[in-house]
């Protein structure tokens, strides 16, 4: 059976501590770009937790909600690339394929989500920063442009450790870096294509929602909006 | 019409044969800030296209502004001159080749934009659909692909139409000048007899390029409308898009001909031949553009504030009453309030009338297209994402020697063939007057 | 190889263009074989209405070989990579309807130009002769081949209309 | 022949050779001979601890073979070793169990820092030139013994002072052995996360100076007193995973949580109600809540104590109802009584407190109240309640307490100027003290300092010998969470990858030391390395009962290094083993603040940054670059304010302001925050480094710079939260990188129209 990879983010757990963030930048070599391009919103960053707030003191509140590439079945990016450097993986993911980059940031437009993130210049690690690298995931040169992976290199290490031991993936395995480190287990990551993976029972849930669904895309990443208080029984 | 067939030739060979020593000043100016536009693109090829002032979430800026600009530029002349030559409309003979010389710079000009605004600009050729071993091609779903085709027909089909009533005027400067200039205008003649035959020809030809030219042109500007309308961002998301672009470019592509034909006039002393006439049937077309344009743009803002959809409701408003509002009345001011009554009333319509409302609408419509990308690039629909834009002066210096390369490119032109059209406005002396 | 000669008369107003060109035809010469050279087009005299092209029915022809080109390139490597992008399918007729559009317009185009050149006779060389004159204003009216017998009519009736050309 | 002994050959002959092909060979490196055997291409998984924050967890470090330039004997080359790739959370590890917050990731970033101190240095001009030159360890190691010699033999031992961040394990233990074989005074703790309010107030009502645990996976109703015990306080991931069960772990029982602050911190931004009760009165809030579940019986199984007569008694009292204290919090006496019942309603219900309301001059007074009214909700030691890990007593606990009050009292008392020697360990007072207790200038009176410091911070930078330790990834470690865990855990780890630059383990630099004095000193530290001593004590713990290592003490230690330390995998919560049955209802005590509320309108709250934390992790550009999660600044510091306060001084997002307090003054760009209160504001600590590694330094401004020195009532330590400030418009923007465009979602754009 072939995968269909999906996450569900739970908004009632996340916190909005930011661990995703980081795991997502020490594993996929997400550069940083110091203060001058960050003041240009130029950040690398490929996952990143919004915050909205509602209301005003002495009433105010709070939504954190992380966003990355939601992995669209009918993703606006793809089909307006020249080049098919963004096109359609077998299992599903808009895969990003860096060499065939051109550069014209038609995609990062098209993304209603705006998870797209461009080199601008060059990635620089100040020596010996660059020693922190993985090497399983390529460093982006300029002028083409990155986004989430779903941690594609984890996935696939997955698939072949099940292949080699000869056997299915369990649940559980693979698991991108960011749900990883989550800590209030927010982020779940699966096989939609398994309906009893823990994944799709949260896809199922009756708080979740696509997000920009009037659009769409057909994300496969359900958010599970955040509940309210009325007793505890709720 | 006073002029005779003699006369018509010595005025505008004029300039070709004995060009003004004047202009070489002014050639040098512009070579030199073209040369520093170039100089600022080398320097962004070579440091990176981050030292462009695009950011997340506006990744297009100035570059695509210039590009939507140019080619709409662009529809000035193979469109006007296409339509009145079918509808033989006597007064097109003087001014259909500046239109077209317009056409066919400002295409190239505003081809060369994608290419500037590239990540990797040296591997822009991966657009092309070439055979190769890995057998990969572009893919025809993206509107950058028919702009990739649509330029390049509009840009061959223009050339073409520029050059075909080129050649018996090419002929003629051949058979007035020696040396290597004989040499090279023999070249462009093509061996040019001018036999009643060969002149059958090329009307034919240019009546069919005529027909051919204007749904080409209607389609380019109808796939760069495209480039936006195909995205999901809101207020790009829209139908009205083909139509109010092209109408758009055909608006300023008037107004550039106009512009154009008032310093030709009086650098190249053609008082006699672009007559006030000229000037006040372009006029006319320029008012009922401008009509059709607010009328588009009322079109379009009225849908959005009516249907009231969240994020084309934020861009909406990001444009009337946001921080961009400045520019949103400058452009309605430029586009319609100050064109409308110059050009309405009669007595207004005079050369400086209609050259100060073309001015005005070069200007408004170069905001048009900023205000068209720029802000709804800025709030699309997560506002968390929402973001600013600003132009580093890598940006304003390529955008301003654009404008200097095209001046330099057309002045160039006219010292190098006649500007009007020798052999059709002769052939119009002898065309019953209707 | 002075049968081959051609002989011409430097007309220099339009009526002795038409004097010459009757001329010409009461020499029993057909109207085809008679060329008229001038530096602007002369729409309205007789010998201007030459019979109908098949100039629009070959940009037809090359509009459809420039469209089906068209289509075949889009669709067949479409085809050939089936690369799925954004929910559409592997052909996507829509959008393959305008590249195959624009390169209908495109083989019209460059149909037009070749027509043009070909039957215009530009280009590839051509051995009529010419005199600079002609760019001042002046008509040349003759034939470009014609027996040494019939050239000496001709050069008779065309020394009253204007300067003799060989 | 072994593949070792191939390399070697192949180092000999092949050394370089791929240089000489190149045009310009700008440095021709030696190439070392690996020390270690590797799978090119296979990570490994090696288990550490992160020691960034106090609360321990436990680390797998990712291991794949790559080529570093290092530091061997004095000569640089290249080396080719297994290198640390990523920092995820180990799975086993009671605390976080496989989780880890973004500051424990970016301790990568420590190791590989570009700013570390490479090698040993001397200062080369004066004092704070920050001028030093490099030296081998053998000179420096000997100036420290010649000077320690030197005190010694004039029975001068007492004036070396050593000062430590914050201590874990056996580092610790291995320090105070050394002191005490010098004859020298205990070790002395500056760690500005510690919370010595709150340790002080457990000692009062629990008999305990240990941080407290929550059980929150089994809470329905969770009230936090400013604790931001989601982002950066006490055991943030052991907490956040607990909250994440709380809301969404049991179906159908989703618990609730109150938070009370006046500046939205990260957790607060989490709660079903947010509570702004004025600074400083959350103490008496709690005392509210208190006094309506006593006096309306709503108690299932209060804790039990002697007192509980008195105490009740006392609660009852008019002083402290709903609407005596409704004027006193801003809370109106409404709200508090359906708070108390609700509270009461929803057993196991959790009071938290840390943070702002312990740092007021009343924080004791607040922490109290807290613990008394856990006590009245009956969640001491009750699951879904409060308890102490079990680890916290067995080696922490008994000297923690206090310490960070001791550096306060040595400071004031004139500890440091007497001092002789003063050795420094991972800590920097000089930062984050206030500059009106002149730490700085107190220091440099000191005739001797040595630094241990990775880095060239503020404190570091006045040393004469910096004697610079490896990086965390390249030590052992170990550690005994003090919470997070209701498990007995010690965490133990092999350093995870071999050293890069020509640094040398403080523990293993200490033994040196003592050998090389010798005589009592040697002889009470008899390790050769710190692995040594580290082998010798686990020893006594494998043999402890509960332990059990059935298969001799090699095996244990194996597993051990394994697993990442040992744990019992029993939970036990339970109540502390001596309650102060005698405690009383604490007597309200107002705040106080420094500066006139008519010059100074504004009440001055620094907080710990989500990123930075104290500022020791400013260095990292990861960290400097991970937006705030309120505010989604990054790279700078900022002052938050309520938009309407910034609309009456006619301050816009990104002005720069001038923020003065009696004691100095500061500039930094404003930030409109819709989740503070009118007469508040806030700004992160952390930023304002002179001197701290290219990321930080000179960025942004320091908050301590405008702080009072306050001291907390009774307890002594810095109230930071009690500084009163005026602000004001410099009329020029600052620099401001946000990474969020809008408040708002729904976007005030209604208004627009």
């Amino acid at each position: 059976m072939s995968h269909c990879w999906g996450m569900a983010v739970d908004l009632d757990r996340c916190t909005g501590c930011g661990a995703c963030v980081i795991a997502c930048q020490a594993e996929n070599n997400v550069p940083t770009v110091g203060e001058e391009a960050a003041q240009k919103s130029r950040t690398m960053h490929w996952i990143r937790i919004e915050r909205y707030y509602e209301g005003e003191f002495p009433n105010p509140r709070v939504r954190f909600r992380p966003v990355l590439c939601q992995q669209c079945d009918n993703a606006p990016c793809e089909p307006v690339c020249p080049t098919y450097a963004s096109y359609h993986t077998s299992e599903g993911l808009n895969g990003q394929v860096y060499n065939r980059c051109i550069g014209t940031r038609y995609c990062a437009n098209a993304c209603p989500y705006t998870v797209r993130t461009f080199n601008f210049f060059n990635p620089v690690w100040d020596k010996p920063l660059h020693l922190q690298l993985n090497p399983e995931v390529s460093v982006r040169q300029i002028g083409v442009m990155e986004k989430c992976t779903f941690c594609i290199q984890r996935i696939k290490a997955s698939e072949i450790q099940a292949k080699a031991e000869n056997r299915a993936l369990r649940e559980g395995e693979p698991v991108p870096a960011c749900v990883q480190s989550c800590p209030p287990k927010a982020l779940v990551f699966g096989d939609l294509n398994d309906p009893d993976s823990e994944v799709s029972r949260l896809a199922r849930s009756p708080r979740g929602a696509k997000l920009l669904s009037e659009l769409g895309t057909q994300p496969k990443i359900t958010y599970l909006q955040r509940d309210s208080w009325d007793g505890p029984n709720s | 019409m006073a002029q005779t067939a003699e006369q018509i030739q010595r005025d505008l060979l004029r300039p070709v044969l004995d060009p003004s020593r004047r202009a070489k000043p002014v050639i040098a100016g512009l070579a030199l800030l073209v040369l520093a536009g170039f100089s600022a693109w080398m320097y962004q090829m070579y440091t990176g296209i981050g030292v462009a002032g695009i950011r997340r979430p506006v990744f297009w800026g100035f570059y695509i502004t210039n590009f939507v600009f140019w080619i709409g530029i662009s529809h000035a002349g193979t469109l006007i001159s296409a339509i009145l030559r079918l509808s033989n409309a006597t007064w097109r003979r003087p001014i259909t080749r500046c239109a077209e010389v317009i056409t066919v710079f400002a295409l190239l000009i505003g081809a060369m934009f994608p290419l500037i605004h590239l990540g990797r600009p040296w591997l822009a050729f991966w657009l092309a659909p070439y055979p190769n071993q890995r057998g990969l091609w572009p893919n025809y779903r993206s509107p950058l692909l028919w702009d990739f085709f649509a330029i390049n027909t509009y840009l061959i089909g223009s050339l073409i139409f520029l050059l075909l009533p080129l050649i018996p005027d090419c002929a003629l400067l051949r058979d007035n000048v020696t040396g290597w200039r004989n040499k090279l205008y023999s070249l462009l003649s093509l061996g040019w007899r001018g036999t009643q035959k060969q002149w059958h020809r090329l009307e034919a030809a240019m009546h069919i390029m005529a027909i051919l030219i204007i749904p080409v042109a209607v389609s380019v500007h109808t796939i760069v409308s495209w480039d936006f309308a195909m995205t999901p961002v809101p207020m790009w998301h829209s139908t009205i898009f083909a139509p109010y672009f092209v109408a758009g470019a055909i608006f300023s592509g008037i107004a550039a001909l106009i512009i154009a034909m008032v310093f030709l006039r009086s650098s190249l002393h053609l008082e006699e031949y672009l007559r006030p006439e000229c000037f006040d049937n372009l006029g006319k077309l320029l008012l009922v553009m401008s009509l059709l344009w607010f009328y588009f743009l009322f079109a379009e803002r009225l849908t959005t504030w009516y249907g009231n959809a969240r994020p084309e409701i934020a861009v909406f408003w990001l444009t009337q009453r946001g921080p961009y509002r400045h520019l949103f009345w400058v452009m309605v001011g430029c586009n319609f309030v100050l064109p409308f009554p110059l050009l309405a009333i009669k007595k207004l319509r005079t050369i400086a009338g209609t050259f100060l409302a073309s001015v005005a609408v070069v200007i408004g419509m170069w905001i048009e297209r900023y205000l068209i990308i720029v802000p709804s690039l800025s709030h699309k629909f997560l506002p968390y994402a929402w973001g600013t834009y600003r132009p580093t002066w890598v940006e304003i210096t390529i955008t301003a020697a654009t404008f200097c390369g095209m001046a330099l490119l057309y002045l160039l032109f006219s010292e190098v063939v006649p500007v009007v059209s020798i052999w059709e406005l002769k052939a119009g002396l002898r065309e019953p007057v209707r | 190889m002075s049968s081959a000669r051609g002989i011409f008369v430097l007309c220099s107003e339009p009526d002795r263009t038409e004097r010459a060109v009757n001329a010409l035809l009461s020499a029993g010469l057909p109207m085809s074989d008679i060329i008229v050279i001038s530096s602007e087009p002369l729409e309205r005299y007789r010998f201007a209405e030459l019979k109908k092209v098949r100039m629009p029915w070959l940009v037809v022809c090359g509009a459809v070989l420039g469209g089906m080109g068209g289509f075949l390139l889009t669709s067949l490597t479409q085809k050939g990579l089936a690369i799925r992008t954004g929910g559409m399918p592997v052909l996507t007729l829509w959008t393959d309807g305008i590249v195959t559009y624009e390169l209908t317009m495109l083989g019209a185009i460059l149909t037009t130009i070749v027509v043009f050149l070909v039957t215009a006779r530009l280009v590839f060389r051509n051995h009529l002769p010419y005199d600079p004159q002609v760019s001042q204003g002046k008509v040349m009216v003759g034939i470009a081949s014609a027996p040494d017998a019939l050239r000496d009519k001709i050069a008779e009736m065309f020394k009253a209309i204007g300067e003799i050309r060989e | 022949m072994e593949r070792r002994d191939f390399l070697k050959f192949g180092v000999l002959t092949g050394a370089t050779a791929t240089l000489t092909a190149c045009e310009k060979p700008v440095q021709q490196l030696v190439r070392f001979v690996p020390e270690e055997d590797f799978v090119p291409g296979v990570a490994t998984w090696k288990p550490s601890l992160c020691t960034l924050c106090p609360a321990g967890c436990g680390v797998t470090v990712r291991i794949m073979d790559g080529e570093a330039e290092v530091v061997r004997n004095g000569q640089r080359g290249i080396l080719k070793m297994g290198l640390a790739k990523k920092l995820e959370g180990n799975a086993r590890h009671p605390v976080n169990r496989g989780k880890l917050c973004a500051r424990g990731q970016a301790g990568l970033q420590v190791t590989y820092h570009p700013d570390r101190v490479s090698g040993p240095l001397k200062r080369s001009s004066s004092r704070g030139s920050g001028d030093f030159q490099e030296i081998g360890w053998p000179e420096a190691l000997s100036e420290v013994v010649t000077k320690l010699a030197e005190l010694r033999s004039q029975q001068q031992a007492d004036s070396i002072r050593f000062v430590t961040g914050e201590m874990r394990g056996h580092r610790r233990e291995l320090i105070n052995q050394f002191l005490a074989s010098l004859g020298a005074p205990a070790a002395v703790q500056f760690a500005p996360l510690d919370e010595p309010v709150l340790r002080r107030a457990n000692v009062l009502a629990f008999g305990r100076a240990a941080m407290p645990s929550f059980d929150l996976e089994r809470a329905n109703y969770v009230i936090s007193f400013g604790a931001d015990f989601l982002g950066t306080w006490n055991s943030p991931v052991a907490q956040s995973i607990g909250y994440g069960e709380m809301r969404r772990g049991r179906p159908g029982n989703r618990g609730k949580f109150v938070q009370v602050e006046q500046r939205m911190s990260q957790t607060g931004a989490n709660a079903d109600e947010w509570v702004p009760s004025s600074p400083g009165s959350e103490g008496l809030l709690a005392l509210g809540l208190a006094h309506v579940i006593v006096k309306e019986g709503l108690r299932s199984n209060p804790t039990e104590i002697n007192s509980s007569r008195e105490v009740e008694e006392k609660l009852k009292d008019e002083t402290y109802s709903p609407t005596q204290i409704a004027t006193r919090t801003g809370i109106s006496a409404n709200r508090i009584e359906r708070l108390a019942r609700e509270m009461a309603a929803h057993p196991p219900s959790i009071a938290v407190i840390g943070g702002t309301p312990l740092a007021q001059t009343n924080g004791l007074f607040n922490a109290l109240a807290v613990n008394l009214l856990n006590m009245v909700l009956g969640s001491i030691g009750s699951p879904g309640g409060m308890f102490f890990a079990p680890g916290a007593s067995t080696v922490k606990e008994a000297s923690s307490a206090n310490q960070s009050v001791d550096f306060v009292a040595q400071v004031l008392s004139g500890g440091l100027e007497n001092a002789e020697v003063l050795f420094l360990d991972n800590t920097n007072p000089v930062f984050a003290m206030p500059p009106s207790w002149q730490v700085s200038q107190k220091m440099k009176r000191t005739p001797f300092i040595v630094s241990f410091g990775r880095f060239m911070d503020e404190t570091s930078v006045l040393a004469d010998l910096i004697l610079p330790d490896h990086s965390p990834l390249e030590s052992w470690l170990d550690d005994v969470p003090e919470s997070g865990t209701s498990e007995a855990v010690f965490t133990l780890a092999a350093p995870a990858m071999r050293p890069l630059h020509n640094t040398r383990a403080m523990p293993d630099v200490l033994l040196e030391i003592a050998h090389s004095l010798g005589g009592s000193v040697s002889e009470a530290l008899p390790w050769k390395t710190f692995e040594e001593m580290l082998q010798a004590s686990y020893r006594e713990l494998a043999r402890a009962e509960r332990c059990h290592p059935t298969d001799g003490f090699e095996k244990f230690w194996g597993r051990m290094l394994e697993q990442g330390g040992w744990w019992d995998g029993q939970c036990q919560i339970h109540s502390p083993e001596s309650p102060a049955l005698e405690f009383q209802a604490p007597e309200f005590v107002p705040p106080r603040f420094d500066g006139s509320e008519q010059e100074f309108p504004f009440y001055f709250q620094p907080y710990v940054a989500e990123a930075f934390l104290d500022g020791s992790l400013a260095h990292l550009p990861w960290m400097q670059e991970l937006p705030d999660a309120l505010s989604t600044v990054m790279w700078g510091s900022w002052l938050e304010l309520n938009p309407k306060t910034a609309e009456k001084l006619q301050i816009q997002q990104g002005d720069l302001i001038q923020v003065r307090s009696r004691h100095g003054s500061l500039e930094t760009p404003a930030v409109l925050n819709p989740a503070i209160a009118f007469d508040v504001v806030a700004m992160p600590m952390g930023q304002g480094h002179a001197q701290f590694g290219r990321y930080a330094a000179q960025r942004g401004a320091n908050p301590m710079s405008v702080v009072a020195p306050l001291q907390v009532e009774q307890v002594g330590s810095l109230a930071w939260a009690a500084t009163r400030v005026s602000l004001s418009r410099t009329g020029r923007k600052g620099r401001l990188s946000l990474a969020s465009g809008a408040l708002y979602e729904q976007e005030k754009e209604l208004e627009l129209r």
